[in-house]
């Protein structure tokens, strides 16, 4: 049987980060000559079918999840555990099987020369990560890093947290003029919540940088087929709802039509 | 032929006939499709095509169809909710893009699904299809939940859909199979109508009506409210209309609606289809289809039946 | 008045304030009641009554009912099949024996729920227990899926709803609360009949068609074939047709249908319903009903929150 | 909460009895007091409601396992994995926790002075088990004990099998005319599969035995509340249906209407 799209494969490693995010490592050379920042897996923790009719347990959908770090087939997976399929992940231990779909979408476009800023939420910085080992050699980079607290937050160049408990307190995009200026920004990317990513594209926009955002939607299929991950993509009057398994995940700012969403 | 189904060990090497299987005017080389929008050419990447009888597209129409606001899925305790608006590209541009890759690329049978706001519109797309070769049939889509005033209005009416069949199978002498919706009081009547146009096949369920909220916010989990329910908890649904169904028509039924194993796969054939397709499993277990023809595939073996010594026979 | 509900914990003496509802012409302690059929004296063994707002008794015939042949029971993968066939022993014995016992120990209100064979019948019965005191209200139980020819008929009917409930409505001032099938097309249609017949509260939703099958031996898992399909499989179901009720009539709606905790339950109030009942849940965990008014209650009084904040308020 | 139906106890021993079969031990003094021999329990291994929302797993249905013994308080359970619900009890060990609604139903009417028959067939074992010791004091017992294979049978007088591996061949109603007539049979309680009670039935009717049957069905929930482990119940033109759960899961083997189960 031809599974290219499909596999199982043991946990290597598990690390934890804090109370609720926490890391898994895998090991495919195969997986790792393909993978690209930006890109992510459709995983789940290994459930069986093949009992539903008594299982009592009905085996859920795949989750998408970014690619969080590649040391060529050292594959690395960072999670926040949010509810049940994240919470399924978060019970598996080294040795425990990962199903896996992908590499899904397209990453991000990657450039050379810039002064580029990495802006990242919450659950969103696991992506920023392999981007940024891509980008170091040829570009000057400057991270900012928001959460909600402590716990949220990894390391970056500049933290922000929403009650204050570590870096600045208030939300991250707050500080994205400043350091645009600074830095003499002409690159943005950023991954995280929408609200977040609404308002750093709103920034980026007025001063007409160019700035790539990953965004996130439910998915069912995650490779193309169902159109359940539909965002609208275009201009304010010529927008089609594209697929962010496919199309995406990674979209330019100014075509997400942030006011749809 | 025994390589036709090359998940079948070869060790048995009647698997395959004992799969062969009839839907109306098809010859089908297993009775296991896929349920259309849940299926395309990528998830053939997963595994050997050989295991389908058949390729159900994608539901097109007259006309490119934006879609719903997202988001159109949520997961619920025992299926899915989708809210797609059947998102596509429209006719001319299925005929000049996919419809080439389709041809190009598949091993077996092309169902071409369509839906329409008129029943000209339907014949509209009937004509162009027919001028066009590489289709072995069409599924009529007269009952997506998620487009108002479209398609469903159609699938709750005896009479309407009588007259939309019977202008199509005028036009055409391929397959033409008949998507029924669940959302029916009397689904029976409505196969009839159905039957009595001259459909060839009959084709059941869509998606049942369906909602979820976030208990917390008072927000609809789907944008659009109220979306279509299938997945294993509308199995048991399923199979009741199914039994109902190939109680009231003599034409072919492909069932669908919870089917995840060969097992849901035997329990269809009992209650009275003639093939059926697998939809919301595939996004859980992308190698539901090969997994439920090896399965299929080895029980008929092992005891000696065929499809047909099974297909209606339940025993009340 | 704190120790009415005595579920919840007295260091949060208002809840049971937040919990009082209204079912129409009923005051109720808590909007929790139990689905017919699902519950009975032997149930109030498990917990203290004082969480239920009212009980609603299985539905009684104007003569005794047999019921189905076994077997009348199959658990499917997310949800219960059932065939009972409305066994009851006729209005006469209900009122001689059953009802007494209703009246010396229930300290709430009685619902009691009736169905029937024709208009006339229905008007008998209603007769006969205006004259009985201790009745608060009547569920009319017009969507039995299990009873051929008797119920089911009247509830995809609009037409003969209305007509019904008119003259149901005329004969008493008690509850009278309409119980609809989600088997059929258009169920708001339905809820509009009745609510110009009257009614003073719609239920909703009955059992929705289902059927199991054994697949190696092609028997079906419940002797009469289709049966009627409850529990959580159809709540995704059961909320939609929730939903669109609400949005159809004005009159209050008593709602079911896999509500097994107070997140169900919550669910069911943003969609419009004024009051819940709990019925396969009942059987999966016997102190189902306390855990979902605790629960509920901690809810509302965290948030500061009474249910006709968030009744039919779903954003969508 | 008064919750005087409904109890959870965790299991103190757990015996293998065969590869299907084994027997979970509780401890409850006033359980102990209350159960009769015949009666049952609506038991289940421990299910929480508590997240049915996202925990992939939905909680199913009890199901009824008869009194295998009761030494004052320390009950037994015999049980034969055959399904979800006993596969889910067959996991439990020691320490689990066992959810359990009854006693349930009536028991066996209880006799002194008789010459009795004991007729069972696989797991109809258990409460005859439970009850032979509540006769044995007082009356002539004679046991018969049948099962498919050598796995399927236990400790009594008089053991067939169908594949003959262990004890005599066939099935076990075909010795009963024989026993009846050696031991000058005038009562007899049977348990087991329901063409097997059907022919003992049958038997018994013959000869004007009487006759008491403990009857299978499938509940929901094991309290009368429902009506749907009813059963044909009476005279030949005039039955009616009963709970097993309620009226039974014992009666008079006469009044079974056997052609219509
Ligand atoms: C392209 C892509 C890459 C991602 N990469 C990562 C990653 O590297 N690490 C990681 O931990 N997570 C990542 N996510 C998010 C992750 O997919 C979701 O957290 C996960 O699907 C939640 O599933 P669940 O079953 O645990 O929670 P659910 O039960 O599905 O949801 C729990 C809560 O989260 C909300 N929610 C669920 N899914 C989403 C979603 N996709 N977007 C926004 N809110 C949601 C729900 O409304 C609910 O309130 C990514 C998402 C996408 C689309
Ligand atoms: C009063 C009473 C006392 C019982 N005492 C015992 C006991 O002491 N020990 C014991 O092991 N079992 C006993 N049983 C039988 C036990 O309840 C069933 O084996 C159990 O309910 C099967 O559940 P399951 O989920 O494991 O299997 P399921 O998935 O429900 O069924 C598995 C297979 O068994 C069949 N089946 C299921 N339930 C029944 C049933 N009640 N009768 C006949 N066939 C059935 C199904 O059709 C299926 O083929 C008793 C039953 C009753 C009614
Ligand atoms: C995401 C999704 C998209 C669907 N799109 C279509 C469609 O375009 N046309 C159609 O006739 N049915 C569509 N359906 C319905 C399926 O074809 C099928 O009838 C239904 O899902 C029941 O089968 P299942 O329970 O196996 O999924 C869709 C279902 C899903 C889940
Ligand atoms: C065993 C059983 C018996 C029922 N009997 C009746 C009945 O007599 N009258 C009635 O109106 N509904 C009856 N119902 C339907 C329930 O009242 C309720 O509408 C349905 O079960 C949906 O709710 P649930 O999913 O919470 O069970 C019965 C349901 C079950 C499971
Ligand atoms: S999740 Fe199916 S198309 Fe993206
Ligand atoms: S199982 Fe409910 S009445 Fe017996």
């Amino acid at each position: 049987m031809n599974s290219s799209l499909y596999r199982q494969r043991a946990i290597q490693l598990r690390e934890e980060l804090s109370d609720d995010y926490f890391t898994l490592w895998i090991w495919d050379e195969a997986l790792g000559a393909a993978g690209k920042p930006g890109q992510f897996y459709n995983v789940r923790a290994l459930a069986s079918l093949k009992n539903a009719q008594n299982s009592g347990k009905i085996p859920k959908l795949f989750k998408p999840i970014s690619i969080f770090d590649n040391q060529g087939g050292r594959i690395g997976f960072m999670i926040k555990k949010v509810g049940e399929g994240t919470a399924a992940l978060s019970k598996l231990r080294a040795g425990d099987m990962l199903e896996l779909i992908g590499p899904n979408g397209n990453g991000f476009p990657i450039f050379r020369g810039k002064r580029i800023l990495l802006v990242s939420g919450g659950i969103g910085y696991p992506p920023l990560w392999y981007l940024q080992k891509e980008l170091i050699n040829h570009n000057q980079i400057y991270w900012m890093h928001g959460g909600a607290c402590q716990g949220d937050v990894f390391p970056s160049d500049e933290i922000w947290t929403e009650d204050g408990s570590i870096g600045r307190q208030g939300r991250v995009c707050s500080g994205m003029l400043e350091n645009i200026n600074k830095y003499d920004v002409d690159l943005i990317y950023s991954c995280g919540p929408l609200p977040m990513l609404a308002s750093a594209a709103e920034i980026s926009k007025s001063l007409n940088i160019e700035h790539y955002v990953s965004l996130e939607s439910y998915m069912a299929c995650g490779i193309g087929v169902c159109h359940g991950c539909a965002v609208p993509i275009g201009a304010k009057n010529d927008w089609e709802y594209l697929r962010v398994c496919k199309e995406g995940p990674v979209f330019n700012a100014e075509e997400v039509r942030w006011e749809l969403m | 032929m025994g390589t036709d189904v090359k998940v079948i060990s070869k060790k048995k090497p009647n698997a395959s006939e004992l799969l062969r299987s009839k839907l109306g005017k098809l010859e089908l080389k297993t009775p296991l499709t896929v349920a259309s929008g849940t299926f395309d050419m990528e998830s053939l990447e997963f595994f050997d095509p050989a295991c389908l009888g058949a390729f159900v597209c994608k539901t097109i129409t007259r006309y490119p169809k934006k879609g719903n606001p997202p988001p159109r899925l949520y997961e619920t305790e025992a299926g899915l909710l989708n809210s797609i608006g059947l998102q596509n590209p429209g006719l001319d541009a299925f005929v000049a893009d996919k419809l080439p890759l389709y041809r190009q690329n598949l091993q077996m049978p092309l169902i071409v699904s369509i839906s329409g706001s008129s029943i000209d519109e339907f014949m509209q797309m009937i004509e162009k299809l027919e001028s066009c070769p590489g289709i072995s049939g069409y599924e009529i889509n007269i009952s997506c939940p998620n487009v108002e005033n479209e398609g469903i209005a159609f699938g709750v009416s005896a009479e309407i859909v009588y007259s939309l069949v019977q202008r199509l199978s005028s036009l055409t002498q391929r397959e033409l199979c008949i998507k029924l919706s669940p959302n029916v009081s009397d689904i029976a009547e409505i196969a009839q109508a159905a039957e009595a146009g001259k459909a060839s096949s009959i084709a059941l369920i869509n998606s049942v009506f369906g909602m979820a909220i976030d208990y917390r916010t008072g927000v609809s989990r789907i944008k659009k409210g109220i979306a279509g329910y299938t997945g294993i908890g509308i199995k048991p649904i399923a199979l009741a209309l199914t039994h109902k169904t190939a109680e009231a028509v003599k034409i072919p039924i492909l069932a669908m609606g919870g089917i995840y194993t060969w097992q849901d796969a035997l329990e269809f054939f009992w209650a009275g289809a003639s093939a059926i397709a697998i939809g919301t499993a595939n996004f859980v277990n992308p190698l539901a289809a090969p997994e439920l023809i090896m399965g299929l595939g080895g029980y008929l073996l092992e005891h000696k039946l065929s499809i047909s010594d099974i297909k209606g026979r339940v025993k009340i």
